[in-house]
């Protein structure tokens, strides 16, 4: 059987691990079978959890999040008939499949969405915590928002340092208040838990929101105005539907191989236009192309458009 | 004037009381539909069934041993040290420090450096809720909450934009070199034949715990330092009266509380991940308190109690591993024990209490 | 149905308070046992005993304070259950405690009305409470301020305080449990004058005391208790001292002191113009100047709160102060690093201190380590540069306890388990027993029963004829007189004069004590 | 710093603040009748989670209400019955009721939604929404007042108008009726309470049930008014941030109000201002988000003088050893 490792936001965290969940489930309701599963609790259980679960003859095994790179790489090697996947993380064992996400990309096109929905001129961004996979989301977004509006002016909010930094809706409201009172009237929340706080605020303030890795578009039909969805259910699945002859490697999820994007369905219809969509599938085509190139704040750890 | 026979008290008690909570952890397991018995022998076999296991639980037991010390220590001065978090992220800090810049010839002078550098960032980052209590009278108690959302900013900003290596996606240190790995319980006791996991976590930090334990004994119970730190916790007039500086004792105890939550450090940041990672103490500052209330404010409590909780973690994880129970059943389980042991013993003493004292008064007409 | 014969006139009535096979055990403790008693209504009867005899515990029984074991209660003839002090009150008991039981940062007269309060709402409370207090105060001269916070108050008033709240609740049988021990002879006086008052308009007393002189003067009947055990029974007039001394010690009791004349060596002490204002800016002693000289007792007499404490504690090292204090000659650190009590013990100055709870002990210490409380650092203490020899000590505890006959002689029991009398023996035993070049006592048989009185009394003067200064602080006149070899008088932070114990009186110390300077004394 | 945005950095304090000083007030009973409480976080949160899972199954949010205070007084009450009847260590007890809430809040959460602890997302009926106090539109144009009455003052819900209210009250009860006598009394002397005729015991459970009706209403505020549903852990902190205030409030309800407004000010404002640009470089995020902290520390330390507690805090009233 396969198994999956839920990093400690837990599987039901309404984004990045619920997305791999959603994956798990659609594998096990289409064929039947079950996998081994664990949210991780404690730093010292990622390795733990993988080699009991290689030990096991759990294969292969997915594991969620970049804190996993160091366990994987620790465990990787003992167990070289297993195939381990990581999303977000890497690993050069050579039985390791990483999966990389170009949330920079996606990000972008949200960015995109913002500027030409905002009528200030003035968007937000509210990020969980200040690490470098949310200043990638904050970047990149900055990025589409300034290619579409060059004197656009963009808030940027982090939540906390405490692991509580996800989970605080109310902290999510208060940043998201203060973003409005300066002018802000689309907020993309890369936050988790605190996010559904920041998409609360913003419909019960009537300004737009962004919601990010899941679908969230449903949460308030009509007030929110995408979501930029990384499909990390697709990996999770693929990998699952894969099973015992999944190759090692590298993937990229970006928008090329649709492993990041944006929502579109009945919840947002309303809210975008003809010219929005245009402009979207413009940029998405042009970055395919590689006729723009959006900047990755990982490659270098610096973002030319934005200070954090 | 013994009321019951200490057997009683220090052994009987405390068991009692446990099998009270893990009878309620299986009416709870029950409700959520799962097996009890099934859940428990998971846990015991999971965590005590194997050197694996008891590789895991002395792990974890390790970190409980420094922060319930920690607490314990400032207790005995009358101070509620609520700051371990704080201190031990610090302290972590401090150890990253001294393995990444420091060239070291053997893991043996890392160790002893690693301590030093936990102990001394652990303790100054006590100090000025000491020095304030000592000084200006402000609580320690609000210090030492706020110090630890501080210690939070601090290590934040300092794993995001300082020691964190090009590149690295987790806001954590590059990994400690190879001279300063610290030597796992397996590579420590395969030399004299006995073979243990080679992947568990627990290493030499262990008997540095043990140490601390043996140490604090001595220091708080056979030391004139420790002898005027509990007649201070006793009784602040009575002290001065007996010339006792309240200055010194404030001071010393807690720096000793910093220095020993700090030096937890060596365990989960050298001896576990071999780099300092963001939440590297996730909440062993908190679980302190519980350790050191349930240990009595006893070294030897202390390690008793910090066993208990090390089982409860690693049989947990066994649980999230192999039945669909939600790790948060771990976290209701540690409640009920922390309740029963610690604040709902006398529900259990005065009974066996009157048991005894009616034998005895038998016994004597 | 007892008989009593009282002023003359025949009256056969119920008694008021009837205890009958009453018994109370804390844990192992047997804190009474089987004990019953017969208190007439109109009398006052008195309760003596050895400390840890059980007295207060019986009085707290018939309060509610704590439940009876076994026994019946009867108030004026009819059983009556006392399951809590509600009942007791309801049943017309009022009781001033050992201890009191008043709320320190409450003012005089929300202490007075907790509990008994009409109403939900406090301000008619109050305002009645203010207008009746004022009249209880007319009617037995009670003068208290009603707005004072309680810590501001001195003892003394402190228990006029809690006689009020027993009045206020109009309790008609009114127990009080050494309410003497922390009073001045002129404050005693006052309360017994309003006790006789009391008695006079018919109510029951019952008065704990360790005082034999205060039971001879007041009381109609008394009773003594020994190990929980009510022993006997007796009318005042029947007996005298010395034989209740007897039944209550159970051996012949000395109960004046017998010294030999003292002989004063050179000045161990010597004090200068010492002044010293506390915490809150008040200026407590006011340019104090004295010597003790060796092989002499000097004794302070002075109302509580007139400066004696602060004097203590000055010259023990925990409280700052300015003016000269030699010691040997040797100037004493008075505000810099070496004046605390560590250094002043270094310097040969011992201290049994006014409260043994507060200051002498830490009550959840065990004996043993109370017994090295102060010296803990004294070399024979150690065993090596970082460890205390504990084997030592237990060792040098045990000797202590049993040749200054602590009761009960184990040292591992708590402080605290100790009854007051042996708790004071304890300490007495660690300051002199350092043989010290100067010895400051305070209070030193407050509370104690006149079994260890006497004991620790002998001490004081053993230590005295070794050649050895005394500094003796003491409300009791009675043993100012009988220990000192010179009295000053303190009055109000200064020292309003010195006199000879034989050429003086408790008259004329008692007008000094108040303030009323006599010729040739500079005030 | 322009009127307005005063005026926005206020409203957001008084929010904040808001659940920080019912806590407070709750902890401030609780202590005054000498049970230490730092169970406060794990009340907030069971407070939280049953408001918002009832009011979400109900569609009520008075039910809501209900439930979420519910909870939390059966927590004062487990608290109760270790400290007061069974003479625990009041601190334990505290802990181990913070560990029970953070588990079993997600637990029975999961079992009842299956959406990880969370509750659904709360909207109409399910949730307090914002009462206009009168006038406020009319008097909105008038300068500087009208601003801060119907900006700031007006449009909060109903819960930050009782916790406001509340501080009076508590004032009021503590100082100036019978109860708030005894209640003082006991946590400075209980023997005196006592001896008195007072049983010690119920005034304590009832300082227990006030205690949990205040943290209740803090918690019903979080998951009902300021947020719209229960998140896993929502109280974050709060709970030791009022245990915080009530110390720095030295145990007093006026000095609890400014205590917990102080503490919301410095959180909105570290919300408002977080990277401040200085060109050459921008003060770090995480600088500003301690800043509260921080400046609490300094405030503190600035103020001086020892918080004497209520004497008899933290020990049970023991009357045989
Ligand atoms: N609350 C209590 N818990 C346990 N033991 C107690 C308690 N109160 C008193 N005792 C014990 O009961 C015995 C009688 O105590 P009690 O206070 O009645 O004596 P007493 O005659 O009043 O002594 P004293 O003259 O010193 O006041 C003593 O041994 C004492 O240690
Ligand atoms: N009151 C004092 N006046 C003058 N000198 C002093 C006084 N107190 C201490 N000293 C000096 O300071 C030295 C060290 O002080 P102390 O007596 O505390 O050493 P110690 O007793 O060995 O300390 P510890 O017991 O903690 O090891 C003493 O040996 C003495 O010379
Ligand atoms: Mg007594
Ligand atoms: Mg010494």
């Amino acid at each position: 059987d396969p198994a999956i490792i839920f990093d400690l936001g837990g599987k039901f965290d309404k984004s990045f691990n619920e997305a791999g969940y959603n994956g798990a489930e659609k594998w096990a309701k289409e064929t039947g079978g079950n996998y081994l599963e664990i949210e991780l609790q404690s730093e010292a259980q990622r390795e733990q959890a993988l080699r009991r679960f290689a030990e096991t003859g759990a294969n292969p095994v997915i594991t969620l999040g970049f804190a996993m790179s160091a366990a994987l790489s620790e465990v990787a090697p003992d167990f070289p008939e297993t195939t381990f996947v990581t999303n977000d993380g890497w690993s050069d064992a050579p039985n390791v499949l990483n999966v990389a996400f170009a949330e920079h990309e996606g990000s972008y096109l949200a960015g995109i969405m913002a500027a030409m929905a905002s009528k200030s001129g003035t968007v937000g961004f509210v990020g969980g915590m200040d690490i470098p996979l949310i200043r990638k989301f904050g970047c990149g977004y900055a990025q589409g928002v300034l290619a579409t509006n060059p004197d656009a002016k963009i808030i940027s909010n982090m939540t906390g340092t405490t692991p509580t930094a996800w989970n605080d809706p109310v902290k999510g409201g208060e940043l998201t208040k203060a973003q409005i009172s300066q002018g802000a009237d689309v907020i993309y929340a890369a936050a988790g838990g605190t996010g559904l706080g920041v998409l609360q605020t913003a419909a019960d303030e009537g300004v737009l929101s962004i919601g990010v890795d899941s679908n969230q578009n449903y949460l308030h039909p009509g007030k929110v105005l995408t979501s930029m969805v990384k499909r990390v259910d697709v990996s999770v699945y693929e990998a699952m539907v894969e099973g015992e002859n999944l190759k090692p490697g590298v993937r990229v999820m970006d928008l090329a191989h649709e492993g990041v994007g944006l929502a579109m369905d009945e919840h947002n219809a309303e809210l975008v236009t003809d010219e929005m969509k245009a402009a979207v599938e413009e940029a998405k085509a042009k970055i395919i192309a590689g006729e723009i190139t959006v900047h990755d704040y990982q490659s270098d750890d610096t973002c030319p458009v934005m200070k954090f | 004037m013994q009321k019951m026979p200490k057997w009683a008290d220090v052994a009987l008690i405390p068991l009692l009381n446990l099998l009270i909570a893990f009878v309620l952890s299986g009416l709870v397991i029950l409700a959520i539909g799962e097996n009890p018995i099934k859940a428990l022998q998971t846990m015991i076999t999971g965590a005590l069934g194997s050197t694996y296991g008891w590789g895991y639980t002395l792990y974890y037991a390790t970190n409980f041993i420094f922060t319930g010390l920690a607490v314990s220590i400032a207790f005995k001065a009358a101070m509620f040290n609520i700051g371990g978090e704080g201190q031990a992220m610090i302290g972590g800090l401090g150890v990253a420090l001294v393995c990444l810049y420091i060239p070291f010839p053997h893991w043996s002078v890392a160790l002893l450096f690693a301590m030093a550098g936990g102990a001394i960032f652990g303790a100054a980052w006590a100090f000025i809720p000491a020095y304030l209590q000592a000084r200006r009278g402000s609580h320690v108690v609000i210090t030492t909450i706020m110090f630890n959302f501080i210690a939070a900013s601090l290590l934040n900003y300092v794993l995001v934009n300082v020691l964190r290596p090009q590149g690295e996606m987790n806001p954590q240190t590059a990994a400690f070199p190879e001279a300063t790995h610290l030597p796992t319980l397996h590579e420590v006791l395969a030399p004299i034949g006995i073979s243990f996991s080679k992947s568990a976590p627990v290493n030499v930090s262990l008997f540095v715990a043990l140490a601390a334990c043996v140490i604090v004994y001595l220091l708080m119970w056979r030391s004139r330092l420790g002898y005027e730190i509990r007649a201070f916790g006793l009784s602040q007039d009575a002290s001065v009266y007996a010339g006792i500086s309240p200055f010194k004792i404030i001071m010393v105890a807690m720096l000793l509380s910093g220095g020993l939550s700090g030096m937890m450090s060596i365990n989960n940041t050298m001896g576990e991940a071999e780099r300092l990672v963001l939440n590297s103490v996730e909440g062993a500052g908190f679980i302190g308190i519980a350790v050191a209330l349930m240990g009595r404010n006893h070294p030897f409590g202390v390690l008793l109690a910090a066993l208990l909780f090390g089982f409860l973690y690693q049989g947990g994880s066994e649980l999230s591993l192999w039945t669909k129970i939600p790790r948060e059943l771990v976290t209701v389980i540690q409640a009920l024990v922390i309740l029963f042991t610690g604040a709902l013993d006398n529900m259990v003493r005065g009974p066996v209490e009157r048991i005894f004292i009616r034998a005895a008064k038998r016994g004597a007409n | 149905m007892a008989e009593v014969t009282k002023g003359g006139q025949q009256a056969t009535v119920a008694p008021a308070i009837e205890l009958r096979g009453i018994s109370k055990a804390f844990g192992p403790v047997q804190a009474n046992k089987d004990i019953s008693i017969s208190v007439q209504p109109g009398t006052i009867h008195g309760i003596i005993g050895e400390n840890g005899a059980g007295k207060s515990t019986l009085m707290s029984i018939l309060y509610g304070f704590y439940k009876a074991d076994e026994g019946q209660i009867f108030i004026h003839g009819k059983e009556t259950q006392i399951p809590d002090s509600q009942a007791a009150i309801a049943a017309g008991i009022g009781m001033v405690f050992q201890h009191f039981k008043l709320v320190e940062n409450f003012s005089v007269l929300e202490n007075v009305i907790l509990g008994v309060e009409d109403g939900a709402m406090l301000k008619p409370s109050l305002a009645k409470a203010r207008k009746s207090l004022k009249s209880l105060a007319e009617e037995y001269e009670l003068h208290v301020d009603p707005d004072m916070l309680i810590e501001d108050l001195g003892v003394g008033v402190q228990q006029r305080v809690e006689i009020l709240k027993a009045l206020y609740r109009e309790a008609d049988i009114l127990i009080l449990d050494e309410p003497t021990g922390v009073l001045t002879p002129a404050e005693a006086d006052h309360l017994f004058r309003i006790l006789n008052g009391l008695r006079d308009q018919g109510k029951t007393i019952i008065l704990i005391t360790h005082k034999l002189r205060e039971i001879m003067e007041i009381t109609d009947t008394v009773s003594v208790m020994r190990r929980g055990e009510m022993t006997a029974t007796v009318k005042t007039k029947d007996t005298n001292p010395e034989h209740l001394a007897e039944l209550m010690v159970g051996r012949k009791v000395l109960l004046r002191v017998d010294k030999v004349p003292a002989k004063p060596g050179k000045k161990v002490l010597e004090v200068e113009n010492l002044r010293m204002v506390d915490d809150h800016g008040v200026e407590r002693l006011k340019g104090i100047s004295l010597n003790v000289r060796a092989g002499e007792i000097l004794g302070i007499a002075g109302v509580s709160g007139n400066g004696q404490s602060q004097l203590l504690e000055v010259l023990g090292g925990y409280a700052k102060a300015t003016g000269e204090i030699r010691v040997n000659d040797e100037p004493i650190d008075l505000t810099g690093k070496y004046s605390d009590g560590r250094s002043r013990r270094r310097r040969g100055i011992a201290h049994v201190p006014e409260d043994r709870q507060e200051h002498g002990l830490i009550m959840d210490f065990p004996a043993w380590q109370n017994v090295v409380f102060g010296y803990h650092h004294a070399p024979e203490y150690q065993k090596n540069k970082l460890l205390m020899d504990n084997a030592k000590i237990l060792e040098v505890a045990q000797d202590k306890m049993d040749r200054f006959d602590v009761r009960p002689p184990n040292p591992l029991l708590e402080a605290k388990s100790f009854s007051g009398g042996n708790q004071q023996k304890i300490v007495v035993a660690r300051e002199i027993e350092r043989n010290p070049d100067l010895l400051l006592v305070g209070q030193p048989t407050r509370g104690v029963d006149i079994g260890a009185i006497e004991f620790i009394h002998k001490q004081i003067i053993a230590l005295r004829d070794e050649g050895k200064a005394v500094l003796l602080v003491s409300v009791e006149l009675e043993e100012i007189l009988s220990l000192s070899d010179r009295i000053a008088v303190m009055f109000d932070g200064h020292i309003m004069g010195e006199r000879l114990p034989d050429q003086t009186d408790e008259r004329e110390l008692g007008l000094m004590m108040a303030g009323v300077t006599q010729e040739g004394d500079a005030a | 710093m322009d009127f307005l945005t005063i005026i926005q950095i206020a409203d957001s304090a008084l929010r904040l603040a808001t659940p920080l000083l019912l806590a407070c007030l709750a902890g401030l009973f609780s202590e005054r009748a000498g049970i230490f409480d730092i169970g406060l976080e794990g009340k907030i949160l069971a407070s939280a989670f049953f408001s918002a899972a009832v009011a979400a199954a109900t569609g009520s949010v008075w039910l809501g209400l209900l439930a979420g205070v519910a909870s939390s007084i059966a927590f004062s009450g487990v608290h109760g019955l270790a400290s007061i009847t069974f003479q625990g260590n009041q601190l334990i007890s505290g802990v181990a009721l913070n560990f029970f809430a953070s588990g079993i809040t997600i637990l029975i959460g999961t079992a009842w939604f299956g959406l990880g602890g969370r509750t659904p997302s709360l909207s109409g009926g399910q949730r307090f929404s914002p009462v206009e106090l009168p006038f406020a539109n009319a008097v909105a144009d008038v300068p500087i007042l009208g601003p801060i009455y119907s900006d700031l003052l007006s449009g909060h819900t109903i819960l930050v108008y009782v916790a406001l209210l509340m501080v009076p009250l508590s004032w009021f009860v503590l100082y100036r009726t019978r109860f708030g006598l005894r209640l003082r009394a006991v946590g400075e002397n209980p023997a005196a309470v006592d001896t008195a005729g007072v049983s010690v015991i119920r005034l304590r459970y009832a300082a227990m049930l006030i205690a949990g009706t205040l943290c209740g209403l803090a918690g019903v505020y979080l998951a009902t008014g300021l947020a719209a549903g229960f998140v896993k852990e929502m109280s974050a902190g709060r709970g030791y941030i009022a245990l915080a205030a009530l110390i720095f409030a030295r145990w007093r309800p006026w000095h609890a109000l400014y205590a917990t407004l102080l503490f919301g000010l410095l959180e909105a404002i570290a919300n408002r201002y977080q990277n401040i640009d200085l060109g050459t470089f921008v003060i770090p995020v995480q600088f500003m988000q301690a800043l509260p902290y921080i400046l609490t520390v300094i405030i503190l330390a600035g103020f001086g003088g020892t918080a004497v507690a209520p004497k008899a805090g933290g020990q049970p009233y023991v009357k045989e050893r």
